[in-house]
């Protein structure tokens, strides 16, 4: 396969939207280590693919770290305990996204390493890369699963699958994703600034995992601190650092591959498939703290911010602590708060209830303030804005029409699958259509009605 | 669940929150959870109605009395019968939309001066009633309400809308007194030069007049994004090739590409009426191919047919290809069909 | 006159000013009954175009022929029965039936040699050919068509041959087929459409068809103009020909 | 051999209004929309299908013993084409003013989808009185359709009712133009479109409004 | 097999038989009377078109028909010529009245059009076509909107000139056809 020269690359893709960035929230706010709250709840789920059953017993006793369930399936990942503590009866949590989890809570143990102490485990020190060229691929891709890695970008795919080597499909470039294209969100911006270093490192560890030659950071462009940090520690070590366009969804992979890379990944295909694996910085990070430090994803970074938070931060937060844990910590809402998102605005889910823990996908609580409601919905006036700004060149409106009077045929003449559902299509439209709503129910019920 | 209307409320239930005791009230909403609010419905209309005032100061400015009058008659008419058959239908009212003030405007500026009362009249309920209504309300009609009224007024009332209508020197109107632009070169060769054609200082539909107010009006639409610059460029550029093109091998002589951009209502067309986003084409290369057809249809109905005009016509039956054109332009997603499973 | 003027004047005429649907009302039928699918209408369409071409062949000729005032075979025959007779035999009273049969011959013989021959074709408009045989498109076209037929010079205004009849055929078909799949893609968009229950189905589909009758309006003249613009030495606004203005009889 | 059809009585009644061929059962439009906008046309055109419908049912129902199924639309088409051509030539003979104003659309009664529908669904299987008064229902039912359609089509494009026999104006010749003028659209075919398209919408708001009431009773 | 077929389709044979009896029968008693009425459509307007005649004689002329209007005495008073053209909408069809020499109209009569109702229409109105009355022959005849300024001039219908134009475009070639068969002699 041909590597496209760097300067070829568009730097940018088509269509796309202009969200306001509302990054000032949290920008500047230094990554605080949030104590470990009396009892944190750690999601047998979390991940794509199969769940895992609990392996370990109510009122056990477990260190900082244990693993508290897994599953033998190829796409799943182990889950730890961030906390030593007491093991409590399992029970189910409801996810911001709708789905009714097993969670096992465990109760934190009274001593607990001080932040600093937790920081310099997790971020901190030194990250050298001399023993890297000499690793053992599939040694590195078991150390990854059993430190239960899985994307931290989003979809929580996990990592150990996408390093592994595949013969027919070769990977030639590592493609770390720090564009958190979302507006708000401001956590791998943070991580970049403060850990490039475990970034840099986790993305050449990764590289050698999958046979990659080439390993480039991708940022959008208005994170120029980031951008500087990561650029430090990269220069030196071969890994380039690539400024892009900032424009909705960036960090969306078919999008940044395109923009970093110049690559078009097929329809219903992966970065694999074009040669490229896509880490989030996170993932990068927690990559390299996995294969150097034997340490298992206990811990991320969080953004809580937006107009209708007390005090927007940006925390290092225990996989399994509560929404409301952390929206405690960041002195609570404003009595102006009219909505809180897990995630971001764009593909976040708004909250009924702050009684669901964190999980490893979890990127940022966004709070909004005010007349954050959309208008209501009047008939669709075929402006034709969502296609003017569908990132895959989709026509939303056919397909949200399609789906609302389940005509599968349109549906498919329309490529209602390829639609990944980022948002920009609901974003414009002016008769404030819930377009990736029609189109995301209109996905599920095609699946269930025209079975093959 | 048929209608549209009846598609799920986007905000609504509200969360009891238990996270703190001053417990703000929070909405539960499928995202995305912001929204560009520079764009409605009830915006683009007020944009088109903002838009469609230099037409409206020219035409008042020329014809006096008379263009109020038709503002006036079809305009009311139009959002009378706009309320009346909502209510027929049992719908929720959809006057603050615009939508039919806009029908209303579009086609009394699409009159002669001196139509009687019941041309823009029935124009305008025909309009509503059978170009609109009858489809199922705003959004969902298949043609131009207003050039379905239009056409409707038109063969109705041949007399009081056909050529013969525009020129009536006795009402004291220095602007009624003369030929329309091109009945002058339909019928006797006629040339109007072309600084009264962009200026508007001919005779005419009320609000054809000048080239140079719905190059205005219509600048300001296409900045807005309200109006798809697509076919207003499309159907330009289609009719100056289409003239020029002969132009070049034959050399100007009189009636130039100029005069045919300029003359009659051909930019009022493409800038305000081919636009309209419910009759158009959804995808870029399907709103070229409507301008570029617009252009065509309406130079040949020009030239080739009985009447002087075809702008009217010509959006009437680019209208009819809208589905046809959708469907030859389904885009091809990025990264290639969705493949068929196996 | 140039041929090919006439020719595009025909065509232009046929298909789109004087089409049959929107000006001729003829076709409704199917028009309303077979437009509610793409797909459909096209295969019905292109079968009314196939089989109104081959009607008007067959029409021609029988009318030519066999069945007007003095047509040359049927007088032959008689002339050949009665020696000496000058009457001027006329079997016009006998077309209708005529134009019935060859109709419904010539659907059974499309269908046949289709069916044979091109089975991918028949898979698409197969299934409409048996509903043809009571389409007026084709009886009217016919009917149009032997207006114009007079073997006996003078004895109709404007007389077609063979080609103009054919061309007129299949304009004719042409124009169908275009009216039927313009209405074919408006229906399938109005099924997500909030049409009021007592209007759907016939209802609104007339009203799209006035419509259309009302854009169609803006093909008026076209055809005359066309020819004076090919034909630059033909007299303003007429082509008159001098030929009579009286029926045949 | 009379399963549960209609009686002769009810094929009459149910021809006119429940079962009318125009407004109930949509066939037949082509004429419906051409001949249409005068009342002469209307009733001319009504006429001659009262004629050829009477006599093709009441012939299809004495042959009925003999119809073998495969023959029996050739049969069906050879008696209407005939009845056909003597129409039409009735026509030319003693009222040539409306022969040339129909045109084609007489011998287009030969494929006008209500005969062949009455000759299939009744004449081949019911008694000659049925039969007869079927088609005399039908035609009521036709005529009535083509009537209501002329009315407002010849109201509206002329201001007239039967104008050319009657002389029936309804709007006074002398009345300004910048008051009120006559529809020209009505009298062409946009306004035969529109004008049916209506009254369909009308007469199924009506039968729906009936069934509701019904049921709600 | 075939045998059989036949004998299935007796009774379409004999129906054929028996409808072709009476179809005769129909065309045989009303021929007559449906020729006379397309005769007299032409034949009834030649005393109108032409004064001073009575009845019309039909040649075929170049295979087109052309009527010698004649006196009761038999006398030649002028011609009427049939002629058709493209008009707004379709052909119209018209019988042009010229005195024996071509020199002058003396009537017009349209036959067959489908202009607009209430527009083109008009040119069928006696008001109109009276215009044509007692006009010269040459120059051609020309269509002028408003008021009529020369001897040659018709004026337009309004709201109608093509329709007007199509009608004396048609009249001029009638007349020129006239005037060559005179000229050639082909005619007496
Ligand atoms: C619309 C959209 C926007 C996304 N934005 C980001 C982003 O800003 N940053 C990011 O790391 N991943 C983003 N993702 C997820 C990426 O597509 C991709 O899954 C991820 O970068 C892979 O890394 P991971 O497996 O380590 O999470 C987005 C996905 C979608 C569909
Ligand atoms: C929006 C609009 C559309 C029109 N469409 C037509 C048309 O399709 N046909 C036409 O004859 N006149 C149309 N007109 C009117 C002509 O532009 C105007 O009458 C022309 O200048 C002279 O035409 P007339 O001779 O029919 O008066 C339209 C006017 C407007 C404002
Ligand atoms: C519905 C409609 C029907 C028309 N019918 C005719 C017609 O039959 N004959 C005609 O000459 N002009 C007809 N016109 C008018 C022509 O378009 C053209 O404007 C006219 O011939 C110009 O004549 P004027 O200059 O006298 O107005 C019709 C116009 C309309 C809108
Ligand atoms: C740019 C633009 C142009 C429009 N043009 C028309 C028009 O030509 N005629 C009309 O009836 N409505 C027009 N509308 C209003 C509206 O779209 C129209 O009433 C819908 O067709 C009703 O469903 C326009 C609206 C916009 C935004
Ligand atoms: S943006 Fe909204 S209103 Fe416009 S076409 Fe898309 S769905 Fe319809
Ligand atoms: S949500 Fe789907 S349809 Fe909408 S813009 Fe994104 S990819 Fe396109
Ligand atoms: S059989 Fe043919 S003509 Fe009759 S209703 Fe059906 S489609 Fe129409
Ligand atoms: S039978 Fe033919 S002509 Fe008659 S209405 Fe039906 S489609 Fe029209
Ligand atoms: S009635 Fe016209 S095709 Fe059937």
């Amino acid at each position: 396969m041909s590597v496209p020269a760097v300067h070829a690359a568009p730097r940018t893709f088509p269509r796309g939207v202009h969200p306001p960035e509302e990054k000032h929230w949290s920008r500047d706010r230094k990554i605080e280590v949030l104590r470990a709250p009396p009892l944190v709840q750690i999601a047998l789920h979390q991940h794509t693919g199969a769940p895992c059953t609990a392996v370990v017993q109510p009122r056990q006793t477990v260190a900082a770290g244990d693993i508290v369930g897994n599953s033998d399936a190829l796409i799943s990942a182990p889950v730890h305990t961030p906390v030593a503590g007491t093991v409590q009866r399992e029970t189910v949590a409801t996810l911001p996204n709708g789905r009714h989890v097993r969670v096992v809570p465990v109760q934190s143990a009274p001593d607990q390493p001080s932040p600093e102490a937790l920081w310099n485990d997790l971020f901190g020190g030194e990250w050298p890369t001399d023993s890297i060229s000499a690793m053992d691929p599939s040694e590195i891709v078991r150390a990854v699963r059993a430190a239960g890695i899985v994307g931290q970008g989003g979809a929580a795919f996990p990592t150990h699958v996408k390093l592994a080597r595949n013969p027919k499909k070769p990977v030639d470039t590592i493609l770390v994703n720090g564009c958190e294209c979302e507006p708000y969100l401001t956590a791998d911006e943070r991580l970049m600034i403060e850990a490039p270093r475990p970034i840099v490192v986790g993305a050449l560890i990764a590289a050698r995992a999958a046979g990659a030659s080439r390993v480039v950071v991708a940022v959008e462009r208005n994170k120029p601190e980031a951008l500087a940090a990561i650029r430090s520690v990269a220069d030196s070590r071969g890994v380039e650092v690539l400024a892009l366009e900032t424009k909705y969804p960036m960090g969306g992979e078919k999008q940044t591959v395109r923009a970093a890379l110049g690559r078009t990944i097929p329809t219903g295909g992966l970065p694999l498939d074009v040669g490229v694996v896509v880490i989030n910085v996170s993932t990068a990070a927690a990559i390299a703290r996995a294969v150097l430090r034997g340490r298992p994803l206990t811990h991320r970074v969080v953004s809580v911010t937006g107009p209708g938070i007390a005090e927007p931060k940006n925390l290092l937060v225990p996989i399994g602590a509560m929404y409301a844990d952390l929206i405690a910590a960041c002195g609570g809402l404003k009595p102006e708060a009219a909505r809180v998102i897990a995630g971001g605005p764009m593909m976040g889910f708004s909250l009924g209830s702050f009684q669901s823990p964190v999980t490893k996908g979890t990127s940022g609580i966004v709070v909004l303030a005010g007349e954050s409601a959309r208008p209501p919905e009047t008939p669709c006036v075929r402006c034709g804005r969502c296609v003017d700004v569908c990132p895959l060149n989709l026509v939303p409106t056919r397909l949200a029409l399609a789906a609302r009077h389940k005509d599968w045929p349109m549906a498919q003449r329309f490529h209602i699958t390829a639609c990944m559902e980022c948002g920009c299509c609901a974003y414009v439209c002016p008769a404030s259509i819930p377009l990736v709503q029609l189109i995301r129910t209109g996905k599920v019920q095609m699946q269930k009605e025209v079975a093959p | 669940m048929t209608s549209s209307a009846s598609a799920p409320p986007t905000g609504g239930t509200t969360a009891t929150a238990a996270a703190r005791p001053r417990e703000p009230r929070l909405t539960v909403a499928p995202g995305p959870h912001i929204a560009d609010r520079s764009l409605t419905t009830q915006r683009m209309m007020a944009d088109v109605l903002l838009a469609l005032l230099p037409l409206v100061a020219v035409a008042i400015a020329q014809f006096r009395q008379y263009a109020l009058f038709q503002i006036a008659v079809a305009t009311s008419a139009a959002v009378i019968a706009e309320w009346v058959f909502a209510r027929m239908r049992g719908r929720p009212a959809t006057l603050w939309d615009g939508s039919a003030a806009v029908t209303g405007l579009i086609l009394a500026l699409s009159l002669p001066a001196t139509a009687p009362w019941y041309s823009g009249a029935v124009g305008a309920i025909v309009a509503i009633g059978v170009g609109k209504a009858m489809f199922g309300g705003l959004g969902q009609n298949l043609f131009n309400p207003a050039m379905v009224g239009r056409a409707f007024a038109m063969i109705a009332f041949p007399a009081a809308l056909g050529a013969t209508a525009y020129v009536n020197p006795t009402l004291g109107l220095d602007a009624l007194s003369g030929a329309t632009p091109l009945t002058a070169l339909k019928m006797s060769g006629n040339v109007t030069p072309v600084l009264p054609l962009v200026l508007g200082m001919t005779n005419g539909a009320i609000g054809e007049t000048s080239a140079l107010a719905s190059i205005l009006g219509g600048l300001y639409l296409c900045a807005r994004r309200t109006a798809s610059w697509e076919i207003p460029a499309g159907s330009i550029a289609a009719l100056l090739i289409a003239t020029g093109l002969p132009a070049l091998v034959r050399g100007v002589s009189g009636w130039s590409p100029l005069h045919d951009l300029c003359a009659g209502a051909f930019l009022y067309g493409a800038f305000f009426i081919a636009t309209d986003p419910v009759t158009s084409p959804l995808t870029p290369n399907g709103k070229w191919i409507f301008g570029i057809g617009y252009g065509l249809l309406v130079l040949m109905i020009r030239r080739l047919s009985g009447y002087p005009e075809g702008v009217m016509f010509a959006v009437l039956i680019m209208n009819a290809l809208v589905p046809l054109i959708n469907r030859a332009t389904i885009p091809v997603p990025v990264g290639g069909p969705v493949p068929s499973p196996k | 006159m140039n041929y090919l003027a006439t020719v595009l004047m025909l065509a232009i005429a046929t298909a789109l000013i004087n089409n049959m649907v929107f000006h001729f009302f003829v076709g409704c039928c199917p028009f309303i009954g077979v437009s509610r699918k793409l797909d459909m209408a096209f295969g019905m369409g292109a079968a009314v175009t196939f089989v109104v071409s081959i009607a008007a062949l067959l029409s021609w000729t029988f009318t030519y022929f066999i069945l007007a005032p003095g047509a040359p075979l049927t007088t032959w025959l008689w002339r050949l029965l009665r020696p000496g007779s000058t009457a001027v035999v006329d079997l016009s009273i006998l077309n209708y039936l005529v134009y019935i049969f060859v109709i419904a011959w010539a659907v059974q013989l499309v269908e046949m040699y289709v069916r044979k021959f091109f089975p991918a074709l028949y898979k698409a408009f197969g299934v409409f050919l048996p509903l043809i045989t009571t389409n007026c498109v084709i009886l009217f076209t016919c009917l149009e068509i032997m207006k114009h037929v007079g073997p006996v010079p003078g004895s109709v205004p404007d007389p077609w041959g063979l080609d103009k009849a054919l061309i007129y055929a299949l304009f004719a078909g042409i124009g169908f087929l275009l009216a039927i799949v313009i209405m074919a893609g408006l229906r399938e968009e109005l099924e997500h459409c909030d049409v009021p229950a007592s209007l759907r189905g016939p209802g609104i589909t007339l009203v799209i068809a006035g419509i259309l009758a009302l854009a169609f309006l803006g093909f008026t003249g076209m055809d005359s103009s066309l020819a004076r613009r090919l034909v630059p030495t033909a007299a303003p606004a007429a082509a008159p020909s001098a030929a009579s203005a009286e029926r045949p009889s | 051999m009379d399963r549960h059809l209609p009686t002769p009585a009810e094929r009459f009644i149910r021809g006119i209004l429940p079962e009318n061929p125009v407004l109930r059962q949509v066939l037949g439009i082509c004429p419906t929309l051409a001949v249409t906008n005068t009342m002469e046309g209307a009733i001319t055109m009504a006429g001659a299908v009262l004629f050829v419908l009477t006599c093709a049912n009441v012939l299809v129902s004495l042959l009925r013993p003999l119809l073998k199924p495969h023959l029996r639309i050739l049969v069906f088409t050879l008696t209407i084409a005939t009845f056909v051509t003597i129409a039409d030539r009735f026509l030319a003979a003693y009222m040539y003013d409306m022969s040339k104003q129909l045109g084609p659309y007489i011998p287009l009664i030969i494929v006008n989808c209500i005969i062949i529908a009455r000759c299939e669904v009744c004449g081949s299987k019911q008694s000659v009185p049925a039969a007869f008064l079927d088609a005399v229902g039908q035609s009521l039912g036709f005529a009535l359709a083509l009537g209501a359609i002329a009315t407002v089509r010849e109201v509206l494009g002329f201001g007239t009712w039967f104008g050319r026999w009657l002389g029936i104006r309804l709007l006074p010749a002398t009345l300004s133009d910048r008051v009120w003028a006559p529809w020209t659209v009505m009298i062409l075919p946009p306004g035969a479109f529109l004008t049916l398209a209506l009254l369909l919408g009308a007469v199924n708001w009506a039968g729906a409004r009936l069934q509701k009431a019904e049921v709600s009773r | 097999m075939n045998t059989h077929r036949l004998a299935d389709a007796w009774l379409v044979l004999v129906l054929a038989m028996a409808f072709g009896a009476s179809l005769a029968a129909v065309h045989a008693a009303l021929k007559p009377r449906i020729d006379a009425n397309k005769l007299n459509d032409t034949m009834s307007q030649v005393p109108m078109l032409v004064p001073g005649a009575t009845r019309g004689e039909r040649l075929v002329v170049a295979d087109a028909p052309l009527y010698r209007a004649v006196d009761a005495a038999g006398m030649l008073v002028g011609w009427v010529v049939p002629a058709s053209g493209q008009g707004f909408a379709d052909r119209i069809e018209v019988l042009v009245g010229l005195d024996a020499r071509a020199h002058r109209l003396t009537g017009l009569y349209v036959l067959d059009q489908k202009e607009t109702p209430g527009l083109g229409d008009n040119v069928t109105r006696e008001g109109w076509r009276t215009q044509f009355v007692g006009k010269p022959t040459d120059p051609p005849l020309q269509v002028r909107k408003g008021t009529a300024q020369a001897p040659h001039e018709i004026e337009a219908v309004t709201g109608a000139t093509i329709s007007s134009e199509s009608v004396t475009a048609i009249v001029n070639a009638a007349v020129r056809r006239l005037r060559e068969q005179l000229a050639a002699g082909t005619l007496r």
